[in-house]
């Protein structure tokens, strides 16, 4: 058996009352690509912080070929040969993308940066995922968000580790960057790295992993090859029960669109987009990344409005400049990065419910009814099993997948004629994901029109009753219920041919 | 973004025992915990005064007259408080020149114009809403940064302060008598005779902005704005109203408080706001103190006005306790600052202790 | 200052806390602001006043000339009952209520250095005219400018009633006496020396033609003389000041300064407690006083209440070693 | 492995790389330059070696402390403590050399090292204690005004000697003509120019203004770079404060009040974001030239006094706004 390159025993680490990790054993071999999975807060984060020098545990032991990693410092981490490509990539604007990919560790001579060397270093690994090699030079800020994420892999390759931490990288990525994404640790492991994957699209294990670690509640439940593992053990496992079959079939939808859009653009995003979605039905817009299917939603609630073609909701046009005029026109939207567009982090859950709706909850104008506010929620609360001790537990306290389900809750309050959902289950774990699926459905089924737009191909084709692919900021293909992935992910990437057939 | 991490779930407060417990309150409630060092000020002056360390008794009737220096730093504070709390390096450094501008040009009004009070009062608030206005169209709608456009109209007012009379005061006697404004005013028995503006400017103030802070949907929308202003906009919050509304609340604030101060000082002043080391800074040390916190969407009326007491108390005593030369007024300043960073510090392990603030 | 100390009921520790100081007559002196060598010399007066007179003297200031701040302070002082109150104002207008306020809790009121005509004040002890001062700055600068040129003032607080006064005096005796000279600005540079430097040199590029500069205050007196002995035009351009002796002893003496102008300000702060004592002790000012070997006659104006020190000092290379401030 | 051939092909245009003068730089250089051009033209005493030198000089010590507060709000920092810091400073050094007759070397080295130490307070509040530095650095401003008042005691130093007259405003203080404290100023802005541009440190202290949490994770060393800001503009301030001791004279208690704010003024105007993350010393070094040439030219054109504080209003007003406007369409693209 391989060398372990790294190897945890017995790791507790404890915030306050909440025990993030206990007693976790793990380990990854050369030449190895180790998948770590978990629900929502089972501790993957806090791990992998651990070992990248980001948090010290409060017991246990961290060895990196052999040598115990002491202190909490991502320098020491790195230097023992520790490389992170961390859940969101952060990346520095004003920095060029050869600063940005040697950051932290440059190629210097003295203390002056060897501008030449870090030049041709960074053309080979521009090269190698795929870009123009000439960017090294270039202001990330003035690079396309598309390249800008590249570069953030770019960053995790520029450094010969033993072992690389990936956290999520695919959450952000389109399929062909997986693929890019995919090639290169192939390469590595190969090159004898060893690699621990950590992703909540369990489909990817099969393609990418070897081995499968699966946390939960802090403590390791399984760790076993890939090959002895299906999805569906996987995701019970996380989950610690076996999970329900497949949403059942709805009737057809009938009556009269409840929206219905013609001729929508927005210049430089989307054009001549056709839409209409009657009561109790779901549609999904599916696109991959950058296809412009997040234009669509923001230019549905207002929030970047279009500059061509009309919306109607139930038969009614209606102007969408502000997220407000959206709301005033019965259409709701859940963002898709809770982090930055949904929670009030530090404010609590009663509030994050009540935020969409002041004015409703208002007396003479002004005056805010907090009794109001404060059944609302609890009634929720009950109602979504939102696991909180009560309303006025701040929100940030809560694990993403119980975040994700207040900001549900906030675009529920009033019954939204149209609900548009961004992203609704992204980073969230397999139970709150069937939750939130079923209070979806039960919004469609009491009469609204649900748009979902999504880049998580399974969540699309399960959920939606029809899925229109969007292209290039146009819609190219609609397909009804029961399409094959494999048939909608090739109208997706441009295969006509495929997509013809 | 790293604070939703360091948010501890709420298990947290249960089965916690009393010394813990104690603890957390006196962190997170901030009301409470300046509730505390109030009486401990109290307390001490009084021991120190018993034991004859002070020149003077620290008796009810001083504190009573104290208040009068504290209306002007508790009203400003009240106006950092909106500006701080609606988020994005929400700050206000112009407050003490929009006091020295809409002062004079009250002393216009009442003293070169002749208007009638009332109708002069409304102008003079009327100036300070108008200029806070100018702060919050470059901040909320041209998006400058609050620091940059403040600090520009910090220079600005001022010097339009300055230019508008020549440099001089406006001391005629229409002007002399607005002193009347700010009178003490005799309680019954036990109570101390207290500044009147206490009673009809501070105490107003106070209730209307706790109304709007913790009662009224605005102030729903400015701590949603200020906590996340991305999500508050996805929650169909105006943003950039909002954000503009607390400017033009801390300008109205502080046209309020150019009424108070051309009363106490019987003659509008070009410098009046700026002198010295201004009132922004005292005003914003009063308001972080009071457990606003810098990065928005946190702080609380209460929490203010309790501080700008404390404040007002402690300099008051130490005037008493160091009756040499500038010893008081220097002492002052060192309170002040190991004040406002002590308090910071507090703001600081709260926040990482509990994830939250009261 | 420890004389001070020990008839403070404060420093003692024991006793009966408070009061205003036993069975002393005590004398509050409130300075525009502590920490100036101008008033730290009215104190020295004081004290000497003090003992030799048997008083209790209480000098207690802001560290920053501000009205609200001062105003803090006499609020202290009333609180601590003290017999007579004698106040520098920064601001007179805003200082007359208070002074009302002090009257009214029984204690004589009085201004010194500065006054406050609109208020309750029983005297006010005057250190020089308005055109005492701004005639001998006129005079001694015309003297050296040989009576005739263009010269500008730096002034210091844009607001400050007695300095404005000076100027409006300066203005005047300059037009009426030397036809051939004229002010060719006025700027405000606050209580600040190096803005004093820095707007002097600027002025002296703008009129290159420019023969003096009259320095206002005791911050800028030192930064004109300096402005000019940095800019190498001792000899071209002359200039005079209202300076204390010590920050000018270098530029007297570098010629860069041609004289200082004020007044013997610890005689001005001994003038102030014994006035005090006067008035504490309801003894009526006399038309001409006899307060001690150095001020054998200060006169008493009845009708506007106020003491007169005398003229103003005009401070040389020759004088200049009397004064320790 | 096909997939890396056939990954996103850049579009290929136009990629602006980084210049040495940005536009922000090149467009201050166009309005000193044509408020030089219209003020030479305007006035017959502009253009003259006096009004010159006294513009540079002035300058000087703002630029100085520019220098080190361009570092600290490029870090997404502020130091509104550097007037009181000067005022330490100021005290302690012309105490020395007036009562101890500390030689000029002496001078200079007690300065810089009581600037560090002030500096290193603020920063390591900042870096440590979790405080946003606005509010450190209001706290520290009280603290050090009292510590300077404090060290005065009643009086203020006058009759402080002419040691420190070799980077002072006097003739003594030039070199080729030009004042020596605008040598100094302009010797230390070209190092840290080059300090913040190639340096791997330098480099990060743009990193840690962008993201101090990520650039943490990256492995920046983001407490250092912090607590270097600060001590620097200490360090910086010191020197500052030899200039404005300069030939000597007179110390009051009140040096140094308000400094800050006609520092952050210049630092602004230059171009430097006060969200941290961007700009350079040469953009401060001409803020502060702007500034410097603002406040002269109303003296020098009898205007009244108060007005020069409008324009530099106005100057931070219309700097920034361009700014605003620039990165706005940038990030329309
Ligand atoms: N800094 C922190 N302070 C307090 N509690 C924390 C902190 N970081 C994490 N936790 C808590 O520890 C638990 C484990 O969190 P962790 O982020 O490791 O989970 P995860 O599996 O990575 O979740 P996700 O899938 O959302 O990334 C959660 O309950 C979380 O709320
Ligand atoms: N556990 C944590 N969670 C969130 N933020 C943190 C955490 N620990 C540190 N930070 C923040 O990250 C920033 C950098 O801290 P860090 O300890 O990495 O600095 P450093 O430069 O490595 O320190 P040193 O120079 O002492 O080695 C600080 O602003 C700090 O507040
Ligand atoms: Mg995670
Ligand atoms: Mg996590």
């Amino acid at each position: 058996m391989a060398e372990a390159l790294l190897l945890l025993r017995g790791v507790q680490k404890r915030y306050g009352g909440v025990r993030a990790l206990r007693g976790v054993d793990f380990d990854v071999l050369a030449g190895e690509v180790h998948a770590l999975v978990g629900e929502n807060g089972a501790g993957k984060s806090t791990l992998i912080k651990i070992v990248s020098g980001a948090e010290v545990a409060d017991e246990g032991t961290v060895e990196i070929d052999g040598i115990p990693l002491t202190g909490g410092s991502t320098q020491a981490a790195m230097e023992a040969g520790i490389a992170t490509v961390y859940q969101e990539p952060h990346l520095f604007g004003e920095l060029t993308v050869a600063e940005n990919v040697f950051l932290g560790r440059e190629l210097r001579t003295g203390g002056r940066v060897d501008w030449a060397t870090q030049r041709t270093r960074v053309g080979e690994l521009l090269t190698q995922i795929g870009l123009d090699p000439a960017i090294g030079d270039v202001r990330v800020a003035d690079l396309p968000v598309a390249e800008q994420q590249l570069v953030s892999i770019a960053k995790a390759f520029a450094h010969s580790a033993k072992v690389l931490i990936l956290d999520e990288p695919s959450a952000i990525l389109t399929d062909r960057e997986i693929d890019v994404l995919f090639g290169v640790v192939r390469n590595l492991r190969a090159a004898g790295v060893g690699i621990i994957y950590i992703s909540h699209r369990l489909d990817e294990l099969a393609q990418i992993s070897d081995r499968v670690t699966v946390l939960r509640d802090g403590e390791v439940v399984a760790s076993r090859p890939t090959s002895e593992l299906s999805v569906r053990q996987v995701a019970e496992l996380m989950v610690g029960h076996e999970l329900g079959s497949a949403t059942a079939d709805r009737p057809a939808p009938t009556g009269d669109p409840v929206l219905a859009v013609a001729g929508l653009g927005r210049t430089g995003a989307f054009a001549g987009l056709e839409l209409q979605v009657r009561p109790a039905e779901v549609v999904a817009l599916y696109g991959l990344v950058g296809s412009g299917t997040d234009a669509i939603a923001r230019a549905l609630y207002g929030v970047n409005p279009a500059d061509a073609g009309t919306v109607q909701v139930d038969g009614r046009a209606v102007r969408l400049h502000s997220p407000q005029d959206a709301a005033a026109a019965g259409i709701a939207m859940l963002p898709g990065n809770r982090k930055q567009q949904g929670v009030f982090a530090n404010k609590s859950i009663a509030f994050n419910i009540s935020s969409a709706h002041l004015r409703h909850l208002a007396k003479l104008g002004f005056w805010f009814d907090r009794r109001r506010e404060r059944s609302i929620a609890e009634d929720f609360l009950r109602r979504i099993s939102i696991r909180a001790p009560d309303v006025g537990t701040a929100v940030g306290a809560l694990s993403g997948g119980n975040q994700q389900k207040v900001v549900l809750a906030r675009q529920l309050v009033r019954a939204p004629r149209v609900l548009v959902l961004e992203e609704p289950t992204q980073g969230v774990d397999v139970g709150a994901k069937e939750e939130i699926h079923r209070l979806v459905l039960e919004l469609a089924d009491g009469g609204s029109a649900v748009l979902v737009i999504s880049t998580d191909l399974p969540e699309v084709l399960q959920l939606a009753d029809r899925v229109l692919v969007v292209r290039k900021g146009a819609v190219v293909r609609e397909f009804e219920r029961g399409a094959s992935q494999a048939d909608v992910l090739a109208a997706a990437a441009g295969d006509e041919g495929e997509a013809a057939a | 973004m790293t604070e939703i991490e360091t948010v501890p779930p709420a298990e947290r407060t249960r089965g916690e025992g009393l010394a813990a417990r104690v603890l957390r309150i006196g962190l997170t409630e901030r009301v409470v915990l300046l509730a505390v060092l109030l009486v401990v000020v109290i307390v001490w002056f009084r021991v120190l005064g018993a034991g004859g360390y002070l020149v003077a008794p620290y008796d009810v009737r001083y504190l009573g007259n104290a208040l009068e220096s504290m209306v002007p730093f508790a009203l400003l504070a009240v106006a950092e408080l909106f500006v701080i709390v609606s988020g994005r390096g929400g700050i206000d450094l112009s407050v003490g020149a929009i006091v020295s501008l809409a002062g004079m040009a009250f002393g216009f009004m009442v003293g070169v114009w002749g208007w009638p009070l009332l109708p002069s009062i409304f102008g003079c608030i009327v100036v300070g809403a108008l200029l806070g206005a100018v702060n919050g169209a470059l901040v909320a709608y041209v998006r400058f940064p609050a620091l940059i456009a403040t600090l520009a109209t910090y220079y600005a007012y001022s010097s339009l302060a300055l230019i508008s009379n020549a440099n001089a005061p406006i001391s005629t006697p229409p002007v002399v008598a607005l002193h009347a404004l700010t009178r003490n005013v005799n309680l019954p028995a036990p109570l101390p005779p207290v500044p009147l503006h206490v009673f009809t400017i501070l105490l107003p103030c106070a209730v209307l902005a706790w109304v709007v802070m913790s009662r009224s949907t605005y102030g729903r929308s400015l701590y949603a704005v200020g906590t996340n202003d991305v999500a508050a906009a996805y929650a169909t919050q105006s943003v950039a109203r909002t954000r503009f509304t607390a400017f033009v609340l801390s300008g109205l604030l502080s046209g309020v408080v150019a009424v108070v101060t051309v009363g106490q000082f019987a003659s509008a002043r070009p410098d009046a706001g700026i002198v010295g080391n201004g009132m922004a800074l005292p005003a914003i040390t009063v308001a972080v103190l009071g457990g606003v916190a810098i990065q928005g969407g946190i702080g609380r009326v209460g929490g203010v006005l309790v501080a700008a007491l404390l404040v007002t108390w402690l300099n008051a005593g130490m005037l008493l306790a160091f009756p040499e030369g500038a010893e008081g007024s220097r002492y002052q300043l060192l309170a002040l600052g190991l004040v406002l960073v002590l308090s910071a510090l507090l703001n600081t392990i709260a926040l990482r202790r509990y994830g939250r603030l009261s | 200052l420890t004389g001070c100390t020990q008839q403070n009921p404060g420093g003692g520790g024991g006793g009966g806390g408070g009061g205003g100081g036993g069975d002393k007559v005590s004398v509050a002196f409130v300075p525009k602001l502590q920490g100036i060598p101008y008033f730290e010399a009215m104190n020295t007066g004081g004290q000497k006043a003090a003992q030799e007179l048997g008083i209790e003297w209480i000098y207690r200031g802001s560290s920053t000339a501000d009205p609200g701040a001062q105003t803090e302070i006499v609020n202290s002082l009333i609180q601590q009952r003290v017999d007579v109150l004698v106040v520098a104002p920064n601001d007179p207008d805003s200082m007359a209520p208070v002074l009302q306020e002090a009257a009214d809790a029984g204690i004589k009121v009085m201004t010194s250095d500065t006054d406050a005509p609109n208020s309750v004040r029983e005297a006010f002890v005057n250190q020089a005219s308005p055109e005492g001062v701004g005639t001998a700055l006129t005079d001694s600068l015309l003297e050296a400018m040989g009576g005739q040129g263009k010269y500008a003032i730096v002034s210091c607080g844009q607001t400050a009633a007695n300095l404005n006064s000076w100027i409006e005096v300066q203005k005047k005796v300059t037009a009426e006496k030397y036809p051939n000279a004229q002010i060719a600005d006025i700027v405000y540079a606050g209580e600040d020396e190096a803005q004093s430097v820095t707007m002097a040199k600027d002025l002296m590029n703008a009129h290159p033609d420019l023969k003096g500069l009259v320095g206002e205050c005791t911050a800028s007196a030192p930064g004109v003389a300096k402005a000019v002995t940095e800019a190498g035009k001792i000899g071209q351009v002359f200039t005079v000041g209202l300076g204390t002796p010590q920050s000018m002893k270098q530029y007297l003496e570098n010629g860069s300064s041609s004289a200082a102008i004020l007044w013997d300000v610890e005689q001005l702060g001994y003038l102030t407690a014994w006035a005090g004592l006067q008035l504490a002790s309801g003894t009526p000012f006399q038309a001409t006083n006899n307060v001690n070997p150095q001020l054998p006659a200060v006169k008493w104006d009845a009708g506007s209440k106020e003491l007169l020190l005398g003229d103003p000092l005009r401070i040389t290379t020759d004088n200049v070693d009397q004064y320790e401030y | 492995m096909n997939a890396t051939t056939t990954a996103v092909a850049a579009p290929t245009r136009r990629r602006p790389r980084v210049r040495a003068i940005e536009g922000q730089e090149l467009a201050l250089i166009a309005v000193v330059g044509l408020l030089w051009v219209v003020l030479t033209l305007v006035t017959d005493t502009f253009l003259t070696t006096g009004n010159l030198q006294n513009i540079l000089f002035t300058v000087a010590p703002i630029a100085l402390i520019g220098i080190g507060m361009t570092a600290v709000i490029v870090t997404a920092g502020i130091d509104v403590s550097v007037g009181s810091q000067a005022a330490v400073v100021m005290v302690i050094v012309a105490l020395l050399v007036r009562d101890s007759g500390l030689p000029f070397v002496a001078a200079a080295a007690v300065a810089v090292v009581v600037g560090l130490v002030l500096g290193a307070v603020n920063g390591l509040l900042v870096a440590y204690g979790g405080i946003h530095p606005i509010i450190v650095t209001f706290g520290t401003l009280n603290i050090y005004r009292f510590v300077s008042l404090q060290i005065f005691g009643t009086e203020q130093v006058a009759g402080v000697p002419g040691t420190l007259a070799p980077i002072g405003g006097g003739a003594e203080g030039r070199l080729l003509g030009v004042p020596t404290a605008w040598w100094l100023t302009l010797v230390l802005a070209a190092g840290m120019w080059c300090y913040m541009r190639y340096w791997a440190t330098g480099r990060h202290l743009y990193a840690v203004g962008g993201d101090a949490f990520a650039a943490r994770l990256a492995g920046v060393r983001v407490r250092r770079r912090q607590i270097s800001a600060y001590v620097l503009t200490g360090a910086c301030v010191g020197l500052a404060a030899c200039v404005l001791i300069g030939s000597g004279g007179l110390v009051q208690q009140n040096v140094g009040t308000g400094l800050e704010l006609r520092v952050i003024a210049a630092v602004v105007i230059g171009g430097t974001s006060i969200i941290g993350g961007r700009g350079t010393v040469l953009g401060t070094l001409l803020g502060a030239l702007l500034v410097g040439t603002v406040s002269s030219a109303v003296t020098l054109l009898s205007w009244p006094t108060e007005l020069a504080q409008l324009f530099i209003g106005l100057f931070i007003l219309v700097a920034v706004g361009v700014d605003l406007l620039r990165e706005r369409r940038r990030s329309a693209r």
